[in-house]
């Protein structure tokens, strides 16, 4: 097992954000992690990676246990993540951003490896032409590849994606789809978070759908797609249920 | 003997806390409503002060009307200072705004230092003193005590009951929103500006009242005003005279116990103690 | 990488000893005065540039070091005759420790929060000083005239005063250069673009920033100790004055934050600049209201300095200006 | 015209030498045109520009050898700050070719600039900074025509003694800065040896505008409150002890009171003493009692310094103002005696010195403490109420300059 999250509970205020979240996740795998708005999975990601400290539960990285650990120990350890909002750092240029990612990551490396490694993953998401500019003058698009090439320069063992997709048109979607096959055949485990169903459905080998702060499903595309209960959670969504029966 | 001390020092650091916390009052709407540290505050608390003293020395106004046109022409200034300096940095990394503020705090002290030189001024001015036990206090800073509790009273209610006031407080909240709502957010952020530059300058009209002056006078106040509105929870701009209290009170209460020249040690360290482990200030307001 | 190849160190570097050199063989005293003081403050402008330009935290209170720094070297020098190298050098580590002390505490607070309490730590200090007697209290500490004897009287010690200050500044723009060039620099600027994002790619943000804080305060405590070796006395009201703490970021962003050579020509052009008007019958009154206008100017209109402006301006010369 | 005509007669200015070699030379300083010490350089400035038109217009100084030596001022702002005096007095020196300089005001930035003259062989005339310590240091070339900071306020002790034997309890509020804290700590000394007991010892910062603190701190039945700083504290100080009604026989405080613009605190004002380094009713100033002395009389008269201060002004002359001119004054007399502008002959002449001008005697300590003052004599003037209710400065001490008996602050 890559990753064993084992029942975390985190409260903000009197809120429950998540309510004894437990599941556990094999190497080599592409987890989608679903949810209607609010449900916690953005938290649920600030838990695993040390952004905030569960009150209650464990977290296991690769077997060892990262549960409070800060966010730069747990990215050392080899777990990294992009953000839902693009933080791209605005006036480093874009090998510089994602040099960042590969200098601070699993390997610790040299600037000088560090930006070899930077200019191959630049290659991979084909941003290389851009690597002079600095990263606040590319394009949304852009800078969600940026976001991504930082996360994957650390050469992480289990990347975390929040919404890589959302933002972008079909066309960027298909090529950033394939962008995370690719990385997911590099050895790669990943989580993403998405709300684009379809095409989560599509690269998903599993499915997680968290309904406040719970998970309610757990299983295949298909098994979770036929769910009662997560049909019911996003009933409150009509549209998004009905897409999810078809998906 | 000792309790006689600390009533007297106590009713003296009180007395001067309120007047204190007016002036803080000022920066910390500032703060609150767009996250800007106005540097140019003890400016502007001095020529408050030279406005008090010109319009009683020159024209023979009672100073305390004087106050009134200070406060008109101290909200006109503080608008402009927004328009000149501000308004271009206002989303900028907060060096921007604290070095915009900074300059205009050179130029007010250039200008001023050019025009009135740095001799001490005195309004000469006096109401006697009033004697209660065996407390004395001289009766100017007893009306500038209730000035300053007035006009907090006075802005708390615009604050909190005139449109205009609600306005101020929605672009607090939330400048995006309050923008889509249909406020004129700059206006608005002008004005805040110009309400706490008018504050400083009628608190610094009441301290010359008292206390004798220079153009460089501004600057202690300046620093007071700091460590009270992060006593009082910066940003919170009724916190501030509870923390100008705060203040006085400790300024009349250390000297009971130790050299008083040990107490802006005190102070200062106090200040760093509550930015670091109370950020929202000791009174926890928000 | 061979030196040669760094054009953004040697340039600066180069321009920094030709300066220092040219003073030293023309031998004129006034121009060793006019240069000190310019220096001195490149020296204090570069070190807190390693804090601000490069990690993004204004502190407003970097002064501190300066003055607890120049204390202690003082001290030693005058008090228990240590000599001038080792005094200054004490003094830096002094303020370098007193930082790292500090950091772990007030770098926890981000943007103008930081600003203050660095505000609240100089002022504390002041006051501290000034009641505290082995440090002779609000008096002071002194040394007698006959002192500069043993460095070959006082003409020599003004003499060694400024070439100790002109191989600190050269050191400075060396750390600064290396600093910005590491990986170390890497993870300071990944901070200052966004703090929680360096956080989670693995910057080791704590740790890293009160590193960037030690560094910037040990320059100013050897700056400290040269200048009140040559003033021949200490006192609070010169340690720890406020304005030369903001004078100095106006002179960083005048040159602009975060470039290896701009605190430096911020600097220069600053106080050379103040040195002028101050000195000139017709804006002798005024001089301070002009900086002020002229500061007003750059932060509406030039945010990234002079240095900053080039390298955005004509994208060939970055490689030359750091 | 007359009292050109007094100064020419006294230099002994030959205006017949028509082809006289005229030789400029500069006198360089700095001064706080602005900062926190403004208010006392500037009468410093005066005085000494008085005196410098006062011998320029007098057809300037004859040497031997028939050079005629005029005088010129350079100085520059140092904005009461010590930032750029090294530098500036090193610009006075070698670009501005200043033979002789005038400290700064403080006794802080006096020390900063004492450094630079020694080193150049310049002679530095302090004025303004009394501080004992910078005497202390081993300059040679620093002369200070003030009294120096230990003999400030120990007169004081003696009137408090004179006006009420049992008077014995005694209260210190100072600035905390180098010249006051000197004038305190020989106080205390003095006070002590006196049989004196000091209820109260509390330094403030410069700066401070709220004595309040301080003043509560003031256990009752003090006799006496001394101390002070520059003028704009100690002004301060005074006003509010006025308004807090605090009672005691004598309060002596530095700078401010001797000041006329003192005048101004009114009622605050009332009974208030200041020591001075002179006063404009030195009666005792004179070249008979020069004569009586057997010392050399040399310049000015007290009456004719006066009336020229007040035309060219248009304000009444302090002690700061005096320190100014008479800073001119010794340079002029040492460059007459000497026969000569060069450091070292200059040097020998002020080292020699021992006169009486309308400021006082002048003699300088050769010793150990080089350069300090020794006989120059403080006067302690008080504020008293005039028949017609105007407020005017009384010499209440020493018993040689006397005016008035002192009268009690409030009882």
């Amino acid at each position: 097992m890559i990753l064993e999250v084992k029942d975390v509970t985190k409260l903000f205020g009197g809120l429950q954000a998540l309510n004894h979240v437990s599941f556990t996740l094999p190497e080599g795998q592409i987890l989608g992690l679903i949810g209607p708005n609010g449900a916690g999975k953005t938290t649920l990601f600030n838990v695993i990676n040390g952004v905030f400290p569960p009150d209650q539960g464990r977290v296991t990285l690769r077997g060892e246990d990262i549960t409070g650990l800060p966010p730069y120990e747990v990215a050392r350890r080899g777990l990294a993540r992009t953000y839902q909002v693009v933080r791209p750092l605005a006036d480093l240029t874009v090998l510089e951003n994602v040099m960042v990612g590969s200098c601070f990551g699993r390997h610790c490396y040299s600037l000088h490896q560090a930006a070899q490694v930077a200019r191959e993953v630049l290659q991979q998401v084909g941003l290389v032409r851009h690597s002079a500019l600095p990263a606040g003058s590319l394009n949304v698009a852009e800078k969600k590849r940026l976001e991504l090439a930082r996360a994957v320069a650390a050469q992480p063992y289990l990347l975390l994606l929040d919404e890589v997709l959302a933002g972008l048109n079909p066309s960027e979607i298909a090529a950033m789809l394939d962008t995370i096959r690719r990385i997911r055949d590099t050895g790669v485990t990943i989580i993403m978070i998405e709300h684009v169903m379809q095409a989560v459905m599509n690269i998903s080998e599993r499915i997680l759908v968290l309904d406040y702060g719970q998970i309610i499903a757990d299983g295949s595309p298909q098994e979770v797609a036929n769910n009662l209960a997560v049909i019911e959670a996003y009933l409150g969504d009509p549209k998004l249920a009905a897409r999810l029966l078809t998906g | 003997m000792v309790l006689n001390q600390l009533l007297a020092s106590l009713t003296d650091g009180l007395l001067l806390g309120f007047v204190y916390g007016l002036a803080a009052m000022g920066l910390s709407l500032i703060w609150g409503v767009m996250c800007v540290i106005n540097l140019a505050h003890g400016s502007v608390i001095a020529l408050g002060m030279f406005g008090t003293y010109l319009l009683f020395s020159q024209t023979a106004w009672n100073p305390y009307l004087a106050l009134l046109a200070v406060a008109v022409v101290g909200f006109l200034t503080g608008t402009a200072i927004y328009g000149a300096a501000v308004h271009r940095v206002i989303n900028a990394p907060h060096l921007s705004s604290l070095l915009a503020t900074f300059a205009v705090n050179m130029i007010f002290i250039g200008l001023g230092t050019a025009i009135f030189t740095t001799s001490p001024r005195n309004l000469d001015y006096s109401l006697g003193s009033l004697q209660i036990g065996a407390v004395i206090f001289p009766v100017t800073r007893l009306i500038a005590a209730m000035a300053a509790i007035l006009l907090t009273v006075a802005l708390y209610l615009f604050l909190f009951f005139s449109r205009p006031g609600k306005a101020i407080r929605a672009v607090a909240n939330n400048r995006t929103a309050a923008e889509l709502m249909g406020i004129p957010t700059s206006l608005v952020l002008a004005s805040s500006f110009g309400l706490g530059t008018m504050l400083a300058a009628v608190a610094g009209g009441l301290i010359a009242t008292f206390f004798p002056f220079t153009i460089l006078s501004g600057g202690p106040y300046e620093l007071k005003s700091f460590v009270i509105c992060v006593l009082g929870g910066l940003g919170n701009p009724l916190g501030a005279l509870l923390g100008g209290l705060l203040l006085g009170g400790l300024e009349g209460l250390i000297p009971t116990f130790m050299p008083v020249s040990w107490v802006p040690t005190v102070e200062f360290v106090l200040f760093v103690l509550v930015l670091v482990l109370r950020p929202t200030g000791l009174l926890g307001a928000r | 990488m061979t030196l040669w190849r760094r054009p953004g160190l040697w340039i600066p570097l180069i321009l920094v000893f030709l300066w220092g050199l040219l003073i030293l063989v023309s031998g004129l005293d006034s121009m060793r005065e006019v240069t000190f003081t310019l220096m001195m403050f490149a020296t204090l402008a570069a070190s807190l540039n390693i804090l601000l330009g490069y990690t993004g935290y204004v502190s407003f209170g970097h002064i501190v070091f300066f003055g607890l720094g120049g204390y202690t070297g003082f001290y030693l020098l005058s008090q228990r005759g240590w000599p001038l190298s080792l005094a200054a050098v004490s003094g830096g580590l002094l303020s370098a420790a007193v930082a790292g002390l500090l950091g772990l505490a007030v770098l926890r607070l981000r943007g103008a929060y930081f600003a203050l309490a660095t505000i609240g730590i100089n002022e504390a200090a002041r006051a501290f000083i000034s009641n505290f007697s082995p440090f002779g209290g609000a008096t002071g500490l002194f040394v007698n005239f006959s002192y500069y004897q043993s460095y070959g009287g006082a003409g020599r010690a003004l003499w060694l005063t400024f070439i100790s200050l002109w191989l600190t500044i050269l050191l400075v723009t060396v750390v600064s250069y290396g600093v910005k060039h590491s990986r170390f620099g890497l993870g300071l600027m990944a901070i200052r673009e966004d703090e929680d994002a360096a956080l989670v790619m693995g910057v080791k943000a704590p740790q890293a920033k009160t590193i960037a804080f030690v560094i910037s305060a040990f320059f100013p405590g050897i700056v400290g100790t040269l200048y009140f070796f040559k003033n021949g006395n200490v006192e609070p009201g010169d340690a720890f004055q406020l304005h030369m703490s903001i004078e100095t970021l106006v002179m960083i962003m005048l040159g602009g934050q975060g470039t290896v050579s701009g605190p430096l020509l911020g600097a220069v052009t600053y106080q050379g600049l103040r040195g002028y008007l101050l000195t000139s019958p017709l804006f002798k009154s005024l001089h301070l209201a002009i900086a002020g206008l002229v500061l007003l100017l750059i932060v509406l209109f030039l945010p990234a300095g002079a240095i900053g402006w080039l390298r955005q301006r004509f994208q060939g010369l970055r490689r030359f200006l750091e | 015209m007359v009292a050109l005509g007094v100064i020419s007669l006294i230099i002994g200015v030959d205006t017949a030498i028509v082809n006289a070699v005229e030789k400029n030379v500069v006198i360089g300083f700095t001064a706080s045109q602005t900062g926190k010490l403004n208010m006392e350089a500037m009468r410093q400035i005066n005085g000494l520009q008085l005196w410098m038109e006062q011998v320029n217009a007098a057809g300037g100084v004859k040497l031997p050898d028939g050079t005629v030596v005029k005088f010129t001022a350079k100085f520059y702002d140092d904005e009461s700050k010590k930032e750029r005096v090294q530098e500036l007095y090193t610009k006075l020196i070698n670009q501005d070719k200043a033979e002789f300089l005038i400290s700064p005001y403080s006794s802080g930035l006096a020390d900063a600039a004492a450094v630079i003259a020694q080193q150049y062989n310049k002679i530095m005339i302090t004025a303004g900074a009394a501080s004992d310590s910078t005497y202390k240091k081993g300059y040679t070339l620093v002369f200070q025509t003030y009294t120096p900071a230990s003999r400030y306020l120990t007169g004081a002790v003696d009137l408090l003694a004179q006006m009420d034997p049992k008077a014995k309890k005694i209260a210190i509020i100072h600035e905390k800065d180098k010249f006051s804290t000197d004038v305190v700590n020989a106080l205390r000394t003095y006070a002590e040896g006196k049989g004196c007991q000091v209820a109260l010892l509390e330094g403030y910062e410069s700066g401070t505008t709220d004595f309040a603190p301080f003043i509560n701190k003031i256990p009752a039945g003090v006799d006496a409150i001394l101390g002070g700083g520059h003028y704009a504290d100690t002004s301060t100080l005074a006003r509010q002890l006025h308004e807090k009604g605090v009672k005691a026989k004598m309060v002596a405080l530095l700078v401010a009171p001797p000041e006329p613009q003192f005048a101004e605190l009114g009622e605050a004002a009332l009974g208030v003493i200041g020591p001075s380094q002179w006063e404009p009713h030195t009666a005792a100033y004179n070249p008979a009692s020069a004569k009586k002395l057997n010392v050399e009389w040399f310049g000015i008269g007290v009456p004719e310094f006066i009336k020229a201060y007040q035309q060219r002004f248009k304000e009444d002359p302090s002690y700061h103002s005096a320190g100014g001119y008479v800073a001119g004054l010794l340079l002029q007399k040492a460059i007459l005696a000497s026969g000569s502008t060069t450091t070292d002959k200059v040097k020998a002449a002020l080292d020699a010195m021992d006169i009486l001008t309308f400021y006082g005697r002048i003699k300088f300590d050769t010793q150990k403490m080089h350069g300090l003052q020794i006989a120059h004599d403080m006067i302690y003037s008080q504020w008293q109420r005039h028949s017609e209710g105007k407020l005017v400065k009384k010499l209440v001490w020493p018993e040689a300059f006397k005016t008035a008996e002192a009268i009690l602050y409030r009882k």
